[in-house]
């Protein structure tokens, strides 16, 4: 009862002169239905809750948000906007344009958020020059994760190069062991894709092949050895990988059937989960090359009616980006906070790795948005590449029509 | 009933022996049982899989029996498996289905009989244009409508509710009960109307009186068919509609397809066999009338 | 008194194509008029819209002396029996004939009244509680009567109603039928196609061809003088004798050529004064055609005739002859020695001729 | 005026459904077509800009997969699944002991949707849990069965599927024209000597005539909608290897934010649905209109 008038208190001072009589209302699209996931949107709930807010839960699951987004656009149509979205990458600024987000700049202002979040992580939620969204977490893409036990047994350290990781396939391949635990679904193939081409080109490279989209970078001769290389790791995949999911995948380097996997962070849930130990049982790197892709998690609110559910984004702007809510959540989703100011003892070495690295990438102007998952391009462009990437790893294609098929596919959207 | 497995006995040489017919028969068994297996086969492993441990699941073959059943996975299912924040469950989901259908399929075959029984019995003017304008409807891809249906959906007021899952499920129904009304209808004599206009009966009075009646197997087809389009709808039901209203195939969808987490594969495929069990038990308990109806109705139409 | 019924330049058009044409019908309370012509030629059109079931395109039409030319049908005060009897399938008998009651609010003792009578009268009590599955095709017509006759209306419309059954019930109901009409003296229009329903029946017989009206009489008058060829070959069985012929003037009556295939051109005389032109058609019923001696009469001309076929029918024997390159046939009497192959001296009744134009078709005298 | 509403009853009843049609369909065809000529991303836009959207659709080799895939589900899955319907209902016409059972057996596919069977499907032809596995389990392990992983055979699966799911519905519609096919007709063959299967392939299947009609329609018509199954199935890979038009429309207008794309991808699905239908609709209310 006291921490609930406490709550209150503090919740009457932040959103003092918006709305201070109503009750913050809160309807949240989003699409994190399983697991840790859902657990990490309970935390959020619960702090709402306490805070005097009433939650109500719109989960869409499926097809890594498609479904979540058919809903989104049929209600905002319908004049009828959620009140938060999970939203992300140049989305946001998409959806800003169409005039249905909310400016949130009064909260960003009032917590701060501009002195704890990263200069480029701060910039994926500004639009035009106003807070749209608020961010949640910080994934990083490039990882790659292997089976300690397995890779002891084969005499391999974790590779640094992809010449190297490419030996250590052949090895592996050798012994009987699956090299890469792999699923076949576009959005898996577009994340071994751009952790190869961050790798063999580098972050400029990156840079101007998947966020500025120059034909040049697109067409050259380095993306020709990409795509050579998604050939040997199609060579590295079982026969069984089409229409995999990607815990699946998991699940077999876990058990030693596979060595190696190329996922996000999400994928130490997975490890967590079945009771593994970073660094003992499971092996996480970057993957070969230098750099550091992000994949940050926000929700965005929409222009909604009523000061109830104005009082309510407010609020959960706050709470989402308030320290203890960054902490709890990213604990459990394996992630780590997008914002710089909190303390990571908690965290396991994964995490710690993944901070260091993104202090000193962003430093080194190579912390880079994942194209794979939303964060570099908008939905049409990065489609059309997938779709190339995809048809190239799951066909005869060879590299030089890849590039060429490329090229047309990014000429064709815009 | 053409009535001609057995013709032949006096027609054919007694050549054919009687262990050669009796071969044959086995022959026939052997096939539709082999049939009987392909179309149970997936039913067999959904079932099989949602009575299975994860361990077993795991370790054992995909259709050998469960060693040990458990109904674990059903009750979480039903009452306890997450989709979001909430566990509750397909429990709440399920009920907000049959808010949805029930009203919708009973709504839209009403029209449909009074659609049918106008295009096939007062024919007027253009009243063929009309009925296949409407029956091409039932054509139409449904992603083409949803962005402008949400649209107009807003614009009533009924966006995200209940009453607008309904309307949308009338409206995209009708061009199918309208057609299978008129196919029945069409074959009801004319005269029968005009004996009623002349004994003094309106429009609506022989609708009542002398149609509905006759309707029974037609409308058994029909609620048959639009139980199993609207309980199964997952594009609308997962477009239009909000926290609260989501009908029992989105929750299933969120329960099966989480991208994150670990797969608890019996609760999905107990969730998945609760979601299809009334468009399941329908078809089971109804299947003999609906193909009975289907001869009323498009056979002789 | 007035006309029950009415018809005045009646058209009825389905888009462009015309159905009836310039339909002039009119009939006495009391009266039986018989519809009848071959099928496709507008009469169950012009039934339907007589009960309102077609609206008119043109023209006007009253019964019982108001205009009902758009009036519904249920306000006509008519009733109807149909073809396929159109009983409603999950009625009862019972039900099924105080449907239309009902839907007029009639209070329940009278229903129950006039249902007994009814069933009475068409003796159809056993069958009250049973539905029109469990029926025979006569159980049925005699229901879709009893609906009819219930009603009591100004007049009574049916549709073929005799054409579902098997000969001997056909007989059978038309005698019904015709006792029902002078017990209950309704006025009546009925369609038909067949040609002895109409003349056994009908006051009054309307022949209609082609949406047309042919021509309206008494069933003498249709069938001894028919106003063209269509009537004439239609009316009667076996049908009139239509033959080719050439009229010459010859004093105050007419020489009448008939071309033969065998033997030379016969030669008849008709003794009216009539004036036709040279080409003629030249009817005259079998009937009208007798064995030589069996038929006297001051216009019997009798002529040697080759006998094609021999038709023995019971009561008569029919003969068939060519003549003006037509099988022209002849009733005899049953004992007749007439052999096929052979010749047979024939009696033709010249005063029952009818002739009519070869162009038009239309009767001359 | 009640006798104005009595003479017009039947209109006034058919309007609101009528009107409904006229805008939920046509209102919406009319719209999908001014949106494909414009270039709207996230959301639809009005300003036309002519037929760019169509260029970049046939320039996409994506949409040309999705054809090419439309065409060999649909030929492969309206052939089968008729063939396998009319298999069936023969079959089940020769006093099967058990009948009743089996046709519902035959027929439940149709009330589960693919969204419920989907995963079981994933299982049964995935090549190392399904079908293959347990053959070569068996010992025969030159078995393979990779069809669902192997992009130049998916297709093949999603037809499978699609089959199993409709083929039941099919041999109802069979099954009910056999058991309405006049009794003395075939009397009179079997009288005449004639074998069995003739008076099966020339009297009764040529007399199904317009039962053959229905089924194509019906299986047309899944076949251009079908969407779940794709979804649910192969998430239309590998790579996009089992696209169809409706998944491809799918994923442009709401996973990819090209709502133009969407609407000119749209208008050439209603396209080929009119070059099937219209046909169908015009001989269909010639026959019945005499």
């Amino acid at each position: 009862m006291k921490r609930f008038v406490f709550a209150t208190a503090s919740t009457l001072a932040v959103v003092a002169g918006t709305s201070v009589l109503a009750e913050p209302q809160a309807e949240v699209l989003h699409w994190w239905t399983s697991g840790g996931e859902a657990k990490s949107v309970a935390v959020l709930q619960e702090e709402f809750a306490a805070n005097g807010g009433s939650w109500t839960d719109m989960p869409v699951a499926g097809g890594g948000g498609d479904a979540a987004m058919t809903a989104l656009r049929a209600r905002v149509l319908s004049g009828n906007a959620p009140t938060a979205v999970q939203l992300k990458g140049p989305a946001i600024q998409e959806w800003y344009e169409e005039g249905v987000l909310a400016d949130i700049s009064s909260v960003a202002e009032a917590e701060g958020w501009a002195e704890v979040l990263p200069a480029s992580i701060a910039g994926h939620m500004m639009c035009e020059g106003v807070w749209c969204a608020a961010p949640v977490n910080v994934h990083r893409v490039d990882w790659i994760w292997a089976n300690a036990d397995v890779l002891a047994a084969n005499g391999i350290e974790m590779p640094t190069t992809w010449d190297e990781f490419n030996a250590a396939a052949t090895k592996l391949m050798d012994a009987g062991v699956i090299p890469l635990a792999h699923g076949g679904q576009a959005w898996q193939d577009a994340t071994v894709f751009e952790a190869v081409v961050l790798g063999i080109g580098g972050p400029e490279f990156y840079q101007k092949a998947l966020v500025d989209l120059d034909p040049e970078a697109l067409t050259s001769d380095t993306m020709v050895q990409v795509f050579d290389q998604m050939r040997m790791m199609r060579g590295y995949v079982d026969e069984n990988f089409s229409g995999r999911d990607w815990n699946l995948a998991t699940a077999m380097v876990m058990n030693g059937e596979a060595a190696f996997q190329i996922m996000g962070d999400w994928a130490k849930g997975e490890f967590l989960a079945a009771g593994k130990k970073p660094g003992e049982d499971f092996l996480c790197a970057s993957t070969p090359g230098d750099g550091y892709l992000y994949n940050v998690d926000s929700f965005a609110m929409f222009d909604v009616d009523g000061d109830d559910k104005k009082a309510g984004q407010d609020l959960l702007a706050k709470l989402i980006v308030a320290p203890n809510f960054q902490k709890v959540f990213n604990l459990n989703k394996g992630s780590i906070p997008a914002r710089t100011d909190v303390a990571l003892d908690d965290f396991d070495i994964c995490a710690n790795l993944s901070a260091e690295d993104m202090g000193s990438t962003s430093a080194a102007g190579s912390l880079l948005p994942s194209y794979a998952h939303g964060m570099a391009l908008r939905g049409s462009q990065s489609g059309a590449i997938t779709d190339v990437v995809t048809a190239h790893f799951n066909s005869e294609m060879s590299s030089a029509d890849a590039v060429q098929q490329l090229a047309d596919a990014v000429a064709n959207s815009y | 009933m053409t009535d001609i497995s057995m013709p032949q006995s006096q027609t054919q040489s007694r050549t054919q022996s009687a262990a050669g017919k009796i071969a044959l028969r086995w022959l026939l068994y052997v096939l539709l049982g082999l049939f009987a297996l392909y179309y149970l086969m997936p039913l067999f492993v959904m079932l099989t899989t949602s009575l299975k441990s994860l361990e077993e699941i795991r370790t054992g073959s995909l259709i050998s029996l469960p060693r040990e059943v458990s109904f674990d996975a059903w009750n979480t299912a039903w009452s306890g498996a997450c989709t979001g924040i909430q566990c509750e469950g397909l429990r709440p989901y399920f009920w907000n289905s049959v808010l949805i259908a029930v009203p919708a399929v009973a709504i839209s075959t009403l029209l449909g009989a009074l659609n049918g029984y106008v295009v096939a019995q007062w024919r007027f003017k253009g009243a063929n244009i009309i009925f296949s304008l409407m029956l091409f409807g039932c054509f139409i891809p449904f992603q083409v409508v949803l962005l402008p249906m949400a649209r107009l959906l807003g614009i009533m007021g009924i966006a995200g509710t209940i009453p607008g899952l309904i309307f949308v499920h009338v409206i995209y129904g009708l061009g199918f009960t309208t057609l299978f009304f008129r196919n029945y209808y069409v074959t009801i004599p004319a005269e029968l109307t005009k004996a009623a206009r002349v004994d003094g009966a309106g429009f609506m009075r022989i609708f009542w009186s002398i149609f509905l009646p006759l309707s029974l197997p037609i409308i058994v087809v029909t609620v048959i068919w639009q139980f199993t389009q609207i309980w199964n709808d997952f594009l609308f039901g997962v477009s239009f509609s909000q926290a609260g209203t989501q009908p029992v195939t989105v929750a299933l969808n969120n329960i099966v397809n989480s991208t994150t987490g670990v797969k608890e594969y019996n609760v999905d495929m107990a969730a998945a066999i609760i979601a299809g069990l009334p468009t399941l038990l329908v078809y089971v308990v109804a299947g003999k009338y609906f193909i009975r109806g289907l001869t009323a109705g498009s056979v002789k139409g | 008194m007035a006309p029950i019924l009415d018809i005045n330049k009646l058209y009825k058009n389905y888009g462009a194509t015309e159905i009836l044409k310039d339909i002039n019908i009119s009939i006495e309370p009391g009266d039986f008029l018989v519809l009848v012509g071959p099928s496709g030629c507008g009469k169950s059109t012009l039934l339907n819209c007589i009960a309102g079931l077609e609206e008119i395109t043109g023209g006007t039409l009253s019964i019982g002396g108001n205009d009902m030319t758009h009036v519904s049908p249920k306000d006509r005060d008519i009733a109807m029996v149909f073809q396929s009897y159109a009983l409603y399938p999950t009625m009862t008998v019972a039900k099924n004939i105080t449907f239309g009651m009902k839907v007029r609010g009639v209070d329940q003792a009278t229903q129950d009244a006039k249902l007994k009578e009814v069933a009475q009268l068409l003796q159809i009590e056993p069958l009250l509680n049973r539905r029109p599955s469990q029926l025979s095709g006569g159980q049925r017509q005699r229901v879709a009567m009893g609906r009819a006759l219930v009603r009591d209306p100004k007049l009574f419309l049916f549709d073929e109603p005799l054409s579902n059954l098997d000969a001997k019930l056909r007989v059978e109901m038309r005698t019904e039928i015709k006792k029902l009409h002078q017990t209950l003296d309704a006025s009546i229009v009925y369609v038909t196609h067949d040609q002895i329903e109409a003349m056994t029946l009908a006051t009054k017989i309307v022949v209609l061809k082609g949406g047309i009206v042919q021509q309206i009489g008494t069933p003498a008058e249709i069938y001894n003088n028919p106003a063209n060829l269509f009537v004439a070959d239609f009316m009667g069985s076996p049908a009139m004798n239509l033959i080719p012929a050439q009229a010459t003037k010859n004093g105050s009556g007419t020489e009448i050529a008939i071309a033969r295939e065998t033997g030379e051109t016969l030669v008849l005389k008709d003794s009216r004064d009539l004036s036709l032109p040279k080409d003629v058609i030249l009817g005259l019923r079998p009937e009208d055609i007798a064995e030589a001696g069996f038929r006297a009469g001051a216009g019997v001309q009798e002529a040697e005739c080759l006998v094609d076929m021999v038709e023995p029918a019971g009561a008569d024997t029919y003969v068939v002859s060519e003549l003006g390159g037509k099988q022209v046939t002849a009733r005899l009497h049953a004992e007749t020695s007439a052999q096929a192959g052979r010749m047979l001296n024939l009696a033709f009744d010249m005063s029952k001729v009818s002739y009519f134009a070869k162009e038009t078709g239309e009767r001359l005298n | 005026m009640s006798e104005w509403l009595e003479n017009h009853l039947p209109k006034v009843v058919l309007a609101p459904s009528f009107i409904a049609v006229l805008i939920f369909v046509y209102g919406f065809i009319g719209w999908t077509a001014w949106v494909s000529l414009t270039r709207s991303k996230l959301l639809p836009k009005y300003e036309i800009k002519g037929f760019i959207q169509y260029e970049r659709l046939f320039d996409s080799p994506r949409w040309d997969t999705a054809i090419n895939n439309l065409y060999i589900f649909g030929a492969l899955f309206i052939v089968i699944a008729m063939a396998l319907g009319l298999l069936l209902a023969i079959l089940l016409d020769q006093k099967i002991r058990v009948e009743g059972a089996i046709r519902t057996i035959y027929l439940y596919p149709m009330a589960l949707s693919m969204i419920v069977t989907g995963t079981a499907w994933k299982w049964i032809l995935n090549p190392g849990l399904g079908i293959e596995s347990m053959v070569q389990g068996w010992g025969f392990t030159n078995f393979e069965f990779d069809w669902l992983v192997n992009p130049d055979y998916a297709i093949y699966t999603i037809v499978m599927a699609a089959i199993w799911q409709s083929s039941g519905f099919v041999m109802a519609l069979f099954l009910a024209g056999l058991r309405s096919v006049d009794g003395e007709i075939i009397k009179a063959a079997q009288v005449d000597g004639i074998p069995t299967w003739r008076i099966y392939t020339a009297i009764i299947i040529p007399s199904m005539a317009p039962i053959f009609l229905s089924a194509f329609i019906v299986l047309a018509h899944l076949a251009i909608k079908s969407f779940d199954l794709v979804i649910a199935l192969t998430g239309g890979g590998p790579g996009y290897a089992t696209d169809l038009p409706a998944t491809y429309m799918y994923a442009m207008a709401f996973s990819r934010g090209d709502i133009g794309q969407a609407a000119s991808s749209a208008m050439i699905m209603m396209l080929v649905v009119f070059a099937i239908v219209v046909p169908y609709l015009y001989s269909e209310l010639r026959a019945k209109n005499d």
